[in-house]
């Protein structure tokens, strides 16, 4: 028996890896990043940036998710490549969900 | 024609082409693969002494048998759509009646003010467009002699067309289930010969036609006071609006539609026509759906040339265009 | 050799004999004992749902409405859809067939959770006593689409419980496709990578990806009815400004993949039918397997297609029609596989395959029909008719029941340790094949001549057809009473069954029949390839029997 | 006879049965528990996969009828308390922090400090809800509370800057729908918060009685993957509830 015939559960892979433990520091580094962010996206909206300020607000917030995405949830330390393909699948999906709707919205009124 | 439907518009001719087309094909792929099926039961049946000879697969059959119906099925889709985008683009001259789905009864108002439930009295050889609105839940209008249907949806217009080409008494059936009665909501479009139907519009007699009762809505309900027909007016001069572009307060541009008008009636603060301030009340909850078909049917008729030949017709009351 | 000995009738223990209080089912881990659970549960709502199918029918007879009342009618074709769809077909293979069979066929000691998975078949319960309480307290008569604003503003029947029930029996749905996922990546035994996954395996993660991602969009639809119906929070409201179609684009969103979680377990079962009887591996394993996966992704991107009438934007029609195309090139590419593995075949025609030949041929003349409702021109005439009636019931009768029938021959000495009677089997199949045949053809002709769906009285020129649709049910009707009793019957008298009666090939052909309840002795090590039938020579006939290799 | 399952050779089985018999977490139709674990967190991430495309479809609505009515839910959103609104996001980051803490505490063997950081988690998410549940009550004060009795008279964003007879007001009707939203929105992430800090008293309690440790931690680690998630809507749902058009 050759380990390439292992599914990736029996081999000794997972085992080996040692669990990542969060630094106090970087925790609390992200944690702060997470407020400032708070702070600017409330001083966003009430510059005037025309579309861009709903833009600006979803971008924003869009950071914050991945910093706790990535530190919180510690998808950064991971070495499961599956925590991955369900995130991106589930974005996906969610993407045609909405994408695919506005499609018909959008266009109903051209003509 | 037993277990066929009637074919009464240039619609239905179309559709049926593309339906026979289609079973052949399908019946072509249905029998090549049963035929195949059916041979293969027999021929590979157990034998004695003769085993199954194990074949991996093949990427050049695989890739085959995807592309070669992927291309037939675009043919279906191309035609398919071809024949949606007719249905769905209604000439600009069509006669118009307007129609109104409750439950459970079909409500039709001609262009003449001609009125009835349930019956649909259409000339034969001309466009005809039904402007749509329900009351209450979403119906569909079904004509099978046409091969139209179209859903009837609360809170906005939708609109069906078609072009009868053979005089008769056909079918209406509501097609989107909508409660109770459901399967009663059913009426008779009647296509009658030119002669007929001109017989037919005048016999009732007394009717208003429909752009006057909107005109004197337009009265009614104040409209006139702000929409003149000069530029003085606190609102948009109205005439000849109609299917034109609108620019709008916030730089988007909009076809004037029956849904415009419409929306701009029952909900002004939607779509701000640009150098004008959103001061209009809105009359949600006010007016029938009805009388929102007159008004419509109104300002539609407020086309340049009527403004300026017909003043009385045009209906700017007092303001002289 | 462990795990390949010789059944010692009855005497080994297994999952059956394990323990036999009350207790000893209802609060099992026992992944087995849970799919019997949930076989005896979806039976009975399979029953429910038939009972009404058949009044539908036999109002049908006649062209006016006088067998029951339109509002009885609407109710009955209600609760007959909320019954199938979400009671028996979506549970169906997957929470039975797929339950017993995934962890045995990986090589498994159960799935990932036990307690999940036990957790769901509760769900399913709740879900389906609030379904009972529905059809007790008259029943609910929205269709079984719930389509706005007719639920939230205007149906005066118990739509709440209904929609509870459909948005429990959801979450039922969510957790055993999590449970799969999960038990298919983490929990193979060595040597059962990927190329080696038996099909069903694959159809079954397919469907699972579905579950999980597109039944909650569905949920929480389904809850914002219910909340505009208790709170009226006005989402779907039309006179709040409330665009009806916006139901439909989330409720179609879960119920068009929700089709291919019903189609798809049933492909899975057919794909080791068809080899088994044929001696054969699969034709283009990988294309099989790609193909189940490009159902269950292309499968979300179509669901407009139910609206081309509804008043969507004309560009938004051609881009779902279009994407339609897209998503029968991968079912069309499974039919032909499955007719070239039995090329050069050796076949047999026991009742699993009979079934099999059933489904290949329904589900292609029900693919087929779909072409024609993806075309826009085509579906502007018969969407909202018996076409479409007839064109699912093509797709989940002719293909999901006819393939979880054959499932149930296939697997039944595996599952109760049982042979069922042969000659009755066939029997009951052609009997099932002619029935359907009869019932939902003529619905086609009705179609296409413009009957309506969910018509309590139609047209009287519409009658023949609706009489010869009548008789064919009440066939169907007997072809399904038939395995129901002699399935029964064969618990008590059928001959008992040995380990592998087909000789087939798969992990779950070599543990005992009836399973022991941990599956599996020792790990296996898997160092084979899917459908090794070069390996296993030909079906033993009746003498040869009980002698397993 | 290679189709028949050969039993794991005896190397394989030493080590996929790694310490099997030390842990008493270990269930028994797992090998080991790694692959327990593995499988434990993969579960968890497709079930915040399923919880994605459930609040995906109350975006969706949201997106919808946001894109129809900008105007009238710009003026809805400034019905709302944009501090209350800002605490409320730093008092579930506070948490987040938190719930990050007592998972390393639960991987280093703190028994206290993992209790300690799951109790000031519960005060925080408790603390959310309290101020959620004052906004709430300050809609039913107002009539902003979808139903027969919702009343709405306010200007469109920007139309102070208009004299009085010529100032616009938001249609009351799209403002329900915009509260409509609102409620179904938040609602259901107050309701993913209530289950939250229900399911970390139970952990608090375990982890008291020192059910956690390096050893075993999965409970701990899959519970703040769920808050983490809830954290996330509420990232999302703050600007777009909240911060619509407040420029003008």
């Amino acid at each position: 028996m050759t380990e390439n015939v292992l599914p990736d559960n029996y081999s000794a892979h997972h085992n080996s890896h040692p669990e990542h433990v969060s630094s106090v520091g970087s925790s609390v580094a992200i944690w702060i990043t997470l407020l400032i962010c708070t702070g600017l996206t409330v001083g966003a909206a009430f510059i005037d940036m025309g579309p861009f300020n709903t833009i600006a607000a979803l971008c924003i917030a869009t950071f914050k998710a991945i910093l706790v995405v990535l530190f919180f949830m510690h998808v950064k330390y991971t070495h499961e490549k599956l925590t991955g393909l369900v995130i991106v699948s589930a974005i996906f999906f969610l993407f045609i969900l909405l994408a695919l709707s506005m499609a018909d919205y959008a266009t109903r009124l051209w003509n | 024609m037993p277990f066929w439907p009637d074919s009464a518009s240039t619609t239905a001719g179309q559709v049926d082409a593309l339906y026979i087309f289609m079973v052949l094909v399908s019946a072509i792929m249905t029998v090549l693969i049963f035929a195949t099926l059916i041979f293969f039961a027999i021929k590979f049946r157990k034998r004695r002494g003769k085993e199954a000879e194990q074949i991996e697969g093949s990427t050049v059959l695989e890739i085959t048998w995807s592309v070669i119906p992927f291309a037939v099925f675009l043919a279906f889709f191309v035609w398919g759509a071809v024949i949606y985008f007719q249905e769905r683009t209604p000439p600009q001259d069509a006669t118009e009646v307007y129609t109104v789905a409750k439950q459970w009864m079909w409500k039709f108002e001609h262009a003449s003010g001609q009125r009835e439930i349930n019956e649909l009295h259409v000339p034969v050889g001309r466009d005809v467009k039904l402007i749509m609105t329900s009351q209450d839940v979403i119906h569909s209008f079904y004509v099978p002699a046409f091969r139209i249907k179209q859903d009837v949806l609360p809170g906005r217009y939708t609109t069906f067309w078609f072009h009868a080409t053979k005089p008769g008494t056909y079918h209406l059936f509501c097609a989107e289930y909508c409660g109770t009665q459901h399967s009663g909501m059913i009426g008779w479009i009647v296509v009658m010969e030119p002669r007929d139907y001109e017989a037919w519009m005048t016999g009732g007699g007394g009717n208003q036609p429909l752009a006057v009762t909107g005109q004197q809505l337009f009265s009614q309900f104040g409209c006139i006071t702000c929409h003149r027909s000069d530029t003085q007016g606190r609102g948009p001069n109205l005439v000849g609006v109609y299917n034109k572009p609108v620019l709008l307060e916030d730089g988007r541009t909009v076809n004037a539609d029956d849904n415009y008008i419409r929306e701009s009636i029952l909900d002004p603060g939607a779509k701000i026509v640009r150098g004008f301030k959103p001061i209009m009340p809105t009359f949600q909850g006010q007016i029938t759906d009805e009388q929102l078909n007159a008004l419509v049917a109104y300002v539609k008729s407020l086309t340049q040339s009527q403004a300026g030949q017909t003043p009385k017709a045009a209906g700017m009351g007092t303001a002289t265009p | 050799m462990a795990t390949a000995v010789v059944v010692d009738h009855g005497e080994r223990e297994n999952y059956l004999n394990a323990g036999y209080g009350l207790k000893s089912w209802l609060l099992t881990r026992d992944h087995k004992r849970i799919a019997l659970l949930y076989l005896l549960s979806i039976t009975f709502f399979f029953f429910v749902g038939g009972f009404f199918a058949l009044l539908i029918r036999l109002e049908l007879l006649t062209p006016a409405g006088d067998l029951v009342q339109s509002d009885t009618y609407n109710k009955l074709f209600t609760m007959h859809g909320m019954s199938m769809i979400f009671f028996f077909l979506i549970p169906g293979v997957p929470a039975v067939l797929g339950n017993f069979l995934i962890p045995i066929m990986i090589g498994a000691k159960d799935l990932a959770f036990p307690r999940l998975n036990l957790l769901s078949w509760y769900l399913f319960i709740v879900g389906g006593l609030f379904m009972v309480y529905t059809i007790m307290a008259g029943g609910v008569d929205t269709g079984w689409t719930f389509y706005t604003p007719l639920s939230t503003e205007f149906a005066k029947t118990n739509v709440v419980t209904a929609a509870l029930g459909v948005f429990i029996a959801g979450f039922a749905s969510i957790l055993t496709g999590l449970n799969f996922i999960v038990t298919i990546h983490r929990m193979r035994a060595p040597g059962m990578t990927w190329n080696r996954l038996p099909l069903f395996v694959w159809s079954h993660y397919a469907t699972s990806i579905i579950q999980v991602l597109g039944t909650p969009v569905v949920a929480i639809t389904i809850v914002l009815v219910a909340l505009e119906r208790l709170f009226h929070l006005g989402v779907f409201n039309p006179a709040l400004g409330g665009d009806p179609l916006l139901f439909q684009h989330l409720f179609w969103f879960y119920s068009h993949p929700a089709v291919y979680i019903m189609i798809l377990p049933g492909m899975g079962i057919v794909s080791e039918i068809v080899c088994c009887f044929s001696r054969k591996r699969i034709f283009g394993y990988k294309a099989m397997a790609l193909a189940v996966l490009g159902i269950a992704v292309i499968g979300f991107l179509v669901w407009a297609h139910h609206m081309f009438v509804a008043g969507i934007s004309l560009y938004a029609a051609l881009i779902f029609s279009l994407l339609t195309y897209f998503v029968a090139v991968p079912s069309a590419v499974k039919v032909f596989n499955w007719t070239a593995t039995m090329y050069k075949g050796s076949i047999t025609y026991q009742t699993p395959m009979l079934y099999a030949f059933g489904f290949i041929g329904l589900f292609t003349i029900g693919g087929l029909t779909g072409l024609f409702l993806g075309s826009l021109g085509i579906d502007v005439h018969v969407t909202d008719t018996y076409f479409v009636v007839a064109h699912f019931h093509y797709v989940m009768v002719g293909g999901m029941v006819v393939a979880y029938l054959g499932g149930m021959h296939f697997w039944w000495p595996k599952i109760t340790g049982r042979m069922y009677p042969e000659s009755w089997g066939k029997l009951a199949a052609l009997i099932v094949f002619i029935g359907f045949n009869l019932t939902f053809f003529p619905q086609f002709i009705l179609g296409y001549m413009g009957m309506p769906r969910r018509y309590h009285a139609y047209p009287p020129e519409f009658q023949i057809l609706n009489i010869l649709s009548t008789a064919g049910a009440t066939i169907l009707a007997v072809g399904y009473l038939l395995p129901m009793v002699y399935f029964l019957w064969s618990l008590r008298y059928g001959e008992i069954a040995p380990a592998n009666p087909w000789n087939a090939a798969g992990l779950e052909w070599q543990v005992p029949s009836p399973p022991p309840t941990s599956n599996f002795d020792e790990t296996p090590v898997v160092t084979w390839e899917a459908y090794n039938y070069d390996e296993l020579g030909e079906i033993p006939t009746k003498q040869e029997v009980p002698v397993a290799h | 006879m290679h189709t028949s399952p050969a039993a794991v050779p005896q190397d394989a089985n030493a080590h996929t049965n790694d310490h099997a018999h030390d842990n008493p977490a270990l269930l028994h139709h797992f090998a080991t528990e790694g692959q327990q674990k593995n499988a434990a967190s993969l579960g968890m991430w497709l079930f915040l996969a399923q919880e994605v495309m459930f609040f995906g479809g109350m975006f969706c609505a949201y997106l919808v009828y946001r894109f129809k009515y900008f105007g009238d839910f710009g003026s809805a959103s400034q019905q709302l308390d944009i501090r209350l609104g800002a605490i409320n996001t730093a008092v579930l980051i506070c948490s987040s922090l938190t719930v990050v803490l007592a998972v390393r505490a639960a991987q280093l063997g703190k028994r206290m400090a993992l209790v300690g950081w799951l109790l000031l988690t519960i005060v925080l998410g408790l603390a959310f809800l309290g101020i959620k549940a004052d906004e709430y009550a300050e809609k039913f004060e107002k009539h902003h509370v979808p139903g027969a009795s919702f009343s709405y008279h306010e200007l469109l964003p920007g139309q102070e800057k208009f004299p009085p007879a010529d100032r616009q007001y938001a249609n009351p009707h799209h403002a329900e729908m915009y509260f409509s939203l609102y409620f179904a929105l938040t609602g259901m992430h107050a309701l993913h918060m209530i289950i939250g800090v229900g399911l970390f008293s139970f952990l608090a309690f375990m982890a008291w009685r020192g059910k956690y440790g390096p050893g075993y931690f999965t409970p701990v680690e899959n519970a703040g993957l769920y808050w983490h998630f809830v954290d996330i809507v509420w990232i999302y749902l703050f600007p777009l509830l909240y911060l619509i058009d407040r420029h003008r």
